[in-house]
């Protein structure tokens, strides 16, 4: 599919917390394809410091309305004025970019991994194992009640288990700590989150030979081949996070 | 209609709108954006005889209007380039400049000996600014004698269109845009990136990998321009001029300022139609102000 | 509490926030926004033996994420200063720190032996690097020899704290701190300007009287980093840094590169509150770290 | 007085053409006293081409509402958004700079000269006038009718004259064109405009021997007297049109 710039119009702008928030876009030139796992990269105007494009993950997707949805995390300055954007601004986009995770093979069980931001791409994902007939198991890691987000919408895809740093919500800990992941066996686990998490679901998977698939959010200046900055030491050499990635079989990357 | 043309040497360009070494790729990565054939040229990835891996991640971090990177000259080598891309960009119907890197004089030798049997490349670009690299690169353009040592050797066996791209990172480049006239070269291109630092004050550590990289974008162009200025008024062959340009009214003040093409780098990573948004300004600039050829706003500055 | 108290030699600053040279006039300019003598010191108006009319209007051009500027030491001279402004001054609770000009390093000599003789004034900053004057500045500050020449000269008569301003115009930093030390100066700061150049598209002329001009603000952070990171790794003289430095996050960056102390420049004029803005942003982010002494932090890169 | 910066809320912004203005802004904390030819900095947010702050007339003040007027013509990047500027937003402000128009003497005929953005100060140097008592004539010059604006402000306050470049409105010509220069004998004219009508009115002042005073323009980086760039050249030396000016007696000035 070729890549484009597009100024996209907003049509909602949902804050869930005080820093987490899901903005809803409308493409006017009708949306293009976008498989899961894919991401755009977005340009926040007015701001010296945001010189460079941010990338954020498909989150959801519903051609029928022409409408991309993004869940944003405020981290700093970009993020933060995307989530101060109003119904009716616009919002210049280059996409669609990466890889996307993979099919499963029939039958195979399948658990998909978030925490934080990283639920992001979760969604979309869920939604198109849901309509290829699988039932998505998700297990998601946040840090407390304050800042669990979206669980109503994993939950009409399938079951949904859930990690509190505190115990607030679900089991107390981090996700690898999850009874269901000594219940059930998964034959492959999608895995976005935090590096830490991603490394110790990669670390577990490898213990099992689960098939496991994580995405990388690594520090981007193109997003689409260009710069080459954006790398992930893999067992092939050096590859682009934005083009070879964001997803990566765990059993390709120096981990 | 307004002339856009231009020339190094013989060697005639449709126009002066080129994409930057290491912001382009080998010119398909734009493909879906525009037609790479309407620019004036396209520099290719920095290449080296062997594959290269480059830096470790991190290699990048945002500036004030600009941004860091320390690549460190990642590719596939020249035999990757000739089996693979070559055939490919062969067909693009603009000049393709290969940009032409090494550790050793011997490197630079090599590389450009190769690459002069490779018909439809009609000119190099000469790297000795590379700021990313342990050995080569900078050192070579920082210090007057090893540039003109390594110039001479690839003038040698280099029998088409030589370009030298200089660093910004020296006391004075005209002296360096001089030895590269001096020994031939048939064009200087400048500014590569000055060398500069970011720190993570959160994690308490330099934000690359290397410490140090390379600085690039809207930040850099008034020393970019100031040097394109210096050296214009010093040589008589051609001027590239870039750093920083983002629109044509940045290109237009290289032009000014006395070059004669320029090169478009971190704005391609923002606006990937960069290139073409500028050179349609250009023409537009130039039909605005009723002037029908560029060479007459080239060096406009120092006419007077 | 935290100490935040720095050292140049047996000078002991309060804290390590100065105002740059050229960006707050005499100090009294300030007053209406903060009581200067909070700060860890004022390096006032770059001075000369005799007044100076300085360049021509214009003498300033907005660039990206920063400024160009050709004031070209605009001053009223060394007896105005003694006679109108030291009285005033004189009465600060901080140090004050005049920044020292000259065409000859006759001048140099002559304007320190008579600002040696001043009091309240314990230090001053040797300006080697000014690029907006065509003779001395910036000539001294590119050239070893010279840079020697004019720093023993001074060494010879100044007997307080000599820091020299150095010039990022240069192929090597490290050279001249290194010369600077060899010299006896107790301290380098760094970086002046970068020189510079903007074009008026419009006008199609330099944007500035003097064509090329001064480059300060955020765009040259990156650099200035960088030197001071070179530089504080190779002298063991203090290092005072200054490129760029907007908010206490940035001055923060220069303290882990090796700055014991920082200037803001340009920030100032946008807003004149940044300098104890940024000092109150020091104190909380070592408090949050846990951090009870600014030497924690000071080149905390260098050591592992 | 004190100079302060201080973050206004906007309470109006009245657009009077496509590229003309009036912010209307209120100071909660109370306006400082502020002098016809005084002006302000504004820091305009948003944009990484305006990283210094921009110098704007004082337009109009009105000290029971502790409100500040400010008439904006858009040139560029900083005026574009402070012409889009909206109720409740606010605008950070470094204020009160810079000298004022000097008071005439008892019994004199003033002159009020304006062009283009140049008439902003002239409406708070005429009210001040006539609260002292003086009848102002105003005389404005504009390029054409789509450009003449704020005249039924001035026309409150005295005799308006207006030239148009294409004697669309008034009189044909520029300023120094318009009749009521020789009919009335004036003994103080007071000037602000492009440059080339500030020198052709000086230039009619010197050879009638009328006192002349003129607000510059100069491009300022700091507006408070430390950077030096905003100098006028002067029989005094280089002076800063920032604390000096803006506004200068023509006789002081080199032209
Ligand atoms: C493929 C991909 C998909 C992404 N998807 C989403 C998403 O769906 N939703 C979302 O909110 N965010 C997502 N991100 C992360 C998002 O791009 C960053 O949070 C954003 O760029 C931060 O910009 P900022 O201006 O707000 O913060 P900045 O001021 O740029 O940074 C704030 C802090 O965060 C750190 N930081 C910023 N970006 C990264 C990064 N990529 N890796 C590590 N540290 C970083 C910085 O070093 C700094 O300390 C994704 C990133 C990638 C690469
Ligand atoms: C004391 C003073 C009072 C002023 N009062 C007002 C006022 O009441 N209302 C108002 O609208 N404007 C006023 N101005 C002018 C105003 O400051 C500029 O128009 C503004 O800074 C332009 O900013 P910008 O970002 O929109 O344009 P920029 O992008 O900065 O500039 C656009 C174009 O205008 C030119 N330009 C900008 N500023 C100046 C200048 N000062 N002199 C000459 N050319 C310039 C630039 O070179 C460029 O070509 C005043 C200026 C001064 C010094
Ligand atoms: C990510 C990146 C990679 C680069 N790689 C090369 C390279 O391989 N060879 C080279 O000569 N210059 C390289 N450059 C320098 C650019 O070609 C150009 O000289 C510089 O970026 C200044 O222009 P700009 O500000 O328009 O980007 C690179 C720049 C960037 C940002
Ligand atoms: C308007 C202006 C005037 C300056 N005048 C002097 C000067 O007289 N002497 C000097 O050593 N440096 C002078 N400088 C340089 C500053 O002291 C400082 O080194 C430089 O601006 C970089 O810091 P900044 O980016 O924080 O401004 C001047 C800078 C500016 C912007
Ligand atoms: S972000 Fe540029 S290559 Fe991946
Ligand atoms: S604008 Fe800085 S001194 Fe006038």
């Amino acid at each position: 599919m070729g890549k484009r710039v597009e100024n996209l119009k907003v049509i909602d702008n949902k804050h869930l917390t005080e820093d987490f928030c899901v903005l809803e876009l409308r493409s006017e030139l009708g949306l293009p394809a976008l498989l899961p796992g894919q991401f755009v990269q977005v340009k926040v105007e007015g701001s010296p410091e945001t010189f460079l494009r941010r990338p954020v993950s498909v989150h959801d997707v519903d051609y029928s309305e022409n409408k991309l949805s993004l869940l944003i995390q405020v981290l700093g300055k970009g993020t933060e004025t995307l989530y101060k954007l109003d119904k009716g601004d616009c919002l210049n986009l280059l996409y669609p970019l990466g890889n996307s995770f993979s099919d499963p093979l029939q039958g195979e069980s399948v658990l998909l991994v978030g925490g934080g931001t990283g639920i992001a791409p979760l969604l979309y994902l869920g939604k198109y194992l849901k309509n290829k007939g699988l039932r998505p198991v998700f297990l998601l890691g946040f840090r407390n009640l304050s800042r669990v987000i979206l669980t109503e919408e994993f939950n009409s895809l399938g079951d949904v288990y859930i990690t509190t740093e505190d115990g607030s919500v679900g089991e107390k800990g981090y996700v690898t700590d999850h009874s269901v992941l000594s219940k059930i066996i998964f034959n492959r686990i999608y895995c976005c989150g935090p590096d830490a998490m991603m490394h110790a679901v990669a670390g577990f998977c490898k213990n099992k030979n689960i098939n496991c698939e994580v995405s990388l959010e690594n520090l981007m200046a193109c997003g689409f081949g260009i710069c080459l900055c954006c790398i992930a030491e893999t067992t092939r050499g050096n590859l682009c996070t934005c083009t070879d990635g964001p997803v990566f079989n765990t059993k390709d990357l120096k981990w | 209609m307004v002339n856009l043309s231009v020339n190094i040497g013989e060697l005639r360009f449709k126009n002066p709108v080129l994409t930057a070494s290491g912001t382009c790729g080998y010119g398909p990565e734009l493909e879906d954006f525009f037609d790479v054939s309407s620019l004036g040229g396209i520099v290719v990835k920095g290449t080296t005889l062997e594959p290269r891996e480059g830096n470790q991640y991190p290699r990048m971090a945002e500036t004030p209007s600009g941004m860091l990177n320390a690549v460190g000259l990642q590719n596939k080598g020249i035999e990757y380039f000739e089996k693979h891309i070559y055939p490919v960009i062969a067909k693009y119907n603009t000049h393709v400049i290969i940009n032409v890197n090494g550790n050793t004089i011997d490197d630079y030798v090599a590389l450009s000996e190769r690459i002069n049997k490779l018909d439809k490349i009609p000119a190099i670009e000469l790297n000795i600014s590379c700021p990313n690299v342990k050995r080569g690169g900078m050192i070579f353009g920082t210090n007057p004698d090893s540039a003109r040592d390594v110039i001479r050797a690839v003038r040698a066996v280099y029998k088409k269109k030589l370009i030298i791209k200089l660093s910004p990172n020296v006391t004075n480049i005209v002296d360096f845009a001089r030895i590269a006239e001096e020994e031939g070269a048939d064009s200087v291109s400048l500014v590569n990136t000055l060398l500069g630092m970011a720190v993570d004050i959160n994690r308490m550590k330099p934000s690359l990998s290397t410490v140090t990289g390379g600085l690039s974008g809207p930040a850099i162009k008034p020393v970019a321009l100031r040097m394109v200025w210096q050296v214009s008024r010093a040589v008589k062959i051609p001027v590239i001029g870039m750093g920083g340009i983002m629109t044509a009214s940045d290109a237009i003040e290289f032009f000014l300022a006395g070059a004669t093409a320029v090169q478009i780098g971190t704005a391609t990573f923002i606006n990937p139609m960069a290139p073409v948004r500028i050179l349609e300004g250009i023409e537009k600039y130039l039909a605005d102000k009723h002037f029908s050829d560029i060479s007459e706003i080239i060096g406009f500055l120092n006419r007077n």
